[in-house]
């Protein structure tokens, strides 16, 4: 460990802004690119589910 | 081989390939990126001339390495996709763009807070830097291009054919830039090119690299499967996906 | 789009393809000429030269005369054309008058003679033509039975699309499209 | 070879009927280095400093206003669908349409530089070697805005995305004049620059037109 105190590795020497805010950044990115796909999987197995209900419905009413 | 692939470009057997992959891959990288984290930040030494902000290397470079392997990943799906006329090709390459876009764009952000401290602005006219900005400039102009054909109603294949020739005019502006910037300005000290780097410093930036690349690798296998599904919504397979779960 | 399509076509034999809209009519003429390639199947013919090809958009430049139009489309076919003759072609189709004047100054209609005047003077051994008869008047629509006539006398093939029925007593095979 | 020729005439007679196809983006580029100008002041120093940059610029962004309606014409007419139907190449017909393009936009341009040049107070050596940099970089710029125009043959108001997907491009090309004319202005050797641009320049004439040719295609069979 190269930081004595937590204090010190917030400070970094004056850098701790800048060093974790480009972490900070890096992993909200990272989330960015993570969340997208998930949100639009959630979305699609869901039209799809909404299409097929639907589908099944019709046939019924057509009986 | 030949029928490997073509199996593979088929949107049904890849989609019940790749089930499991953006989960696994996902996860695995991000064990890794956690542990070069912490690594980078509280175990790497301080550079003894840039002190602290070296750690900013530790997201910075394997960034701009994985932004431009990504593009070259774009390049020859596009290439696939032009030459044997497979979708799932097309596919994977639109997939890959907005990943692509997203770390050129890290790159940059993160290049600019290490160069805040370190040069003491945020922006300068580096060659490394403004070849990303060409980077990401290139990403865009993919997915914008995209983005109004399929309005349209196209097909991607200008866009395939944009991403070859951006992928030979890549090494020309990096040669370019870099020499214009050589003539202009004395070299800066650079990030990577250190005369010995002791492990405790490259094994964090190992760790992250390869971390960024499965993380690169689940994205993008999810925004492929999310594209074949809606694609392909009406097939039995796809239907009975929405039902599992 | 529609499926198991077959026909064949002798020397002199005028093909009219008809459907309702959106049966693809003029996918089938597209794919014909090769400009729709996401098709399976085959066709195989023996055409001594390429044919003659009359689309959706007839391929009238506004800012040339009908004269250097017609010129134009032969060109494209290494063909050489006598000025004379193009001149006869443009009186063949009714646009003696407006042989000088670019096409931007010319009606939809008188467009579209200026885009069938090649066919006057064609050697190609086969037309296909994307409704020939649309936007066009009696006049021209007799103009093109003429034409259509004359061809098939000199054993040239014809395959047009179009939904209506043709008037006259022209013998013509039919391809229905659902 | 006759087809290209052909299509060069063609072009012409077009570019005749229709003079606003070229001298639109001449008075663009006109406005643009004059609004340069009253920006920058009437110093003699700081004028004679930036001039060649910015008439460079100028002309890049002029060539690139007409170059995007350079295949609208033909494809919405349908006389690309003609070309494509006749089995003549699409490369001819768009190296054609580029030597046309480039005949009618930077010939007059680089014919109007020297007078610019001499209300800039440049003097003669800096003037030509400003026509030599435009004159060894446009064909490399009309090839490539090619491209772009027939990428995005199709689609409606492309003109900012043109830009967009053209500029990266643009770079390399911009980089190597500008060092020319630094290399010029301090009496340093100029021929590597020379070297490097016709370098880019037959680059871009092994690639380019095929990249164009492929996007035609494409558009005419959509």
């Amino acid at each position: 460990m190269i930081f004595e105190n937590l204090e010190d590795f917030f400070w970094m020497e004056g850098l701790g802004p800048f060093v974790l805010g480009a972490y900070f950044i890096t992993f909200v990115v990272l989330g960015i690119n993570l969340f997208f796909p998930m949100i639009r999987e959630k979305r699609l197995r869901f039209e799809l589910r909404n299409e097929n209900y639907e589908l099944r419905s019709d046939a019924r009413f057509e009986e | 081989m030949l029928g490997w692939f073509h199996r593979l470009g088929s949107p049904k057997t890849f989609f019940g390939m790749s089930q499991s992959w953006p989960k696994t891959f996902g996860l695995l990288s991000l064990v890794l990126l956690a542990l070069g984290t912490v690594w980078g930040l509280l175990f790497a030494p301080p550079d003894y001339q840039q002190g602290h902000s070296v750690r900013i290397m530790y997201v910075h470079v394997p960034a701009a390495a994985v932004a431009q392997s990504c593009y070259l990943i774009m390049a020859i799906s596009s290439a696939v996709f032009l030459i044997w006329n497979i979708k799932l090709a097309d596919w994977a390459a639109k997939s890959m763009a907005p990943i692509g876009a997203s770390l050129a764009f890290l790159v940059l952000i993160t290049g600019a807070i290490w160069g805040k401290p370190t040069w003491g602005t945020w922006w300068v006219w580096d060659a490394r830097l403004t070849s990303t900005l060409v980077l990401l400039l290139l990403y865009l102009g993919i997915i914008a291009l995209r983005n109004a054909l399929e309005e349209k109603g196209n097909d991607g294949r200008p866009c395939a054919v944009l991403a070859l020739v951006g992928l030979v005019n890549l090494p020309i502006i990096k040669y370019s830039v870099d020499w214009w910037f050589t003539l202009h300005q004395p070299a800066s000290f650079t990030l990577t090119e250190k005369p010995k780097m002791p492990p405790e410093m490259w094994i964090p930036l190992l760790l992250m690299a390869a971390g960024y690349y499965l993380f690169v690798f689940s994205v993008w296998t999810s925004r492929i499967r999310n594209e074949i599904i809606s694609r392909e919504r009406k097939t039995a397979w796809a239907k009975a996906w929405a039902g599992s779960q | 789009m529609f499926e198991a399509v077959s026909f064949s076509l002798n020397i002199g034999d005028i093909l009219q393809v008809c459907g309702p809209n959106g049966s693809g009519k003029t996918t089938l003429m597209r794919t014909l000429v090769g400009l729709y390639k996401n098709y399976t199947g085959c066709f195989d013919w023996d055409l001594p030269s390429p044919p003659l090809y009359l689309g959706h958009r007839p391929g009238i430049n506004e800012n040339l005369t009908p004269r250097e139009n017609i010129k134009w489309v032969f060109e494209l076919n290494n063909q050489h054309i006598k000025a004379a003759d193009i001149d006869d072609a443009i009186r063949q189709v009714g646009l003696a008058e407006s042989a000088h004047i670019c096409c931007s100054d010319l009606s939809f209609g008188q467009k579209k003679r200026v885009a069938l005047a090649p066919f006057c003077l064609g050697k190609n051994s086969l037309w296909i033509m994307d409704e020939p008869f649309s936007g066009i008047d009696g006049v021209g629509i007799t103009l093109i039975e003429e034409l259509f006539r004359k061809r098939s006398l000199w054993g040239g093939s014809i395959i047009f699309s179009s939904h209506q029925a043709i008037p006259s007593g022209l013998a013509v095979k039919k391809l229905e499209l659902q | 070879m006759t087809f290209f020729y052909r299509t060069i005439a063609r072009e012409f007679l077009n570019y005749r009927r229709k003079p606003g196809l070229f001298l639109n983006p001449l008075i663009f580029f006109g406005l643009v280095v004059f609004l340069f100008v009253v920006g920058l002041g009437p110093d003699e120093a700081k004028l004679n400093q930036a001039a060649s940059i910015f008439i460079l610029v100028a002309s890049l962004l002029s060539v690139l206003m007409s170059a995007e309606s350079a295949f609208d014409q033909d494809y919405e007419e349908g006389s690309l669908e003609l070309v494509v139907v006749s089995s003549n190449s699409l490369l001819i017909y768009s190296l054609a349409k580029s030597l046309a393009h480039w005949v009618v936009t930077f010939l007059p341009l680089i014919l109007l530089v020297p007078f610019i040049g001499i209300g800039l107070f440049l003097d003669v050596e800096q003037i030509w070697v400003l026509c030599l940099g435009i004159l060894l970089v446009s064909p490399t710029i009309i090839l490539l805005a090619s491209v772009g125009a027939a990428m995005t043959i199709s689609l409606p108001r492309n003109g900012v995305l043109i830009g967009l997907l053209v500029l990266p491009f643009y770079v390399p090309p911009l980089i190597f004049v500008t060092g020319l004319f630094e290399a010029a202005l301090l009496k340093q050797n100029v021929f590597p620059y020379v070297y490097w641009l016709i370098g880019l320049l037959f680059l871009a004439l092994g690639l380019a037109p095929s990249a164009t040719s492929a996007c035609l295609r494409i558009a005419a069979e959509d």
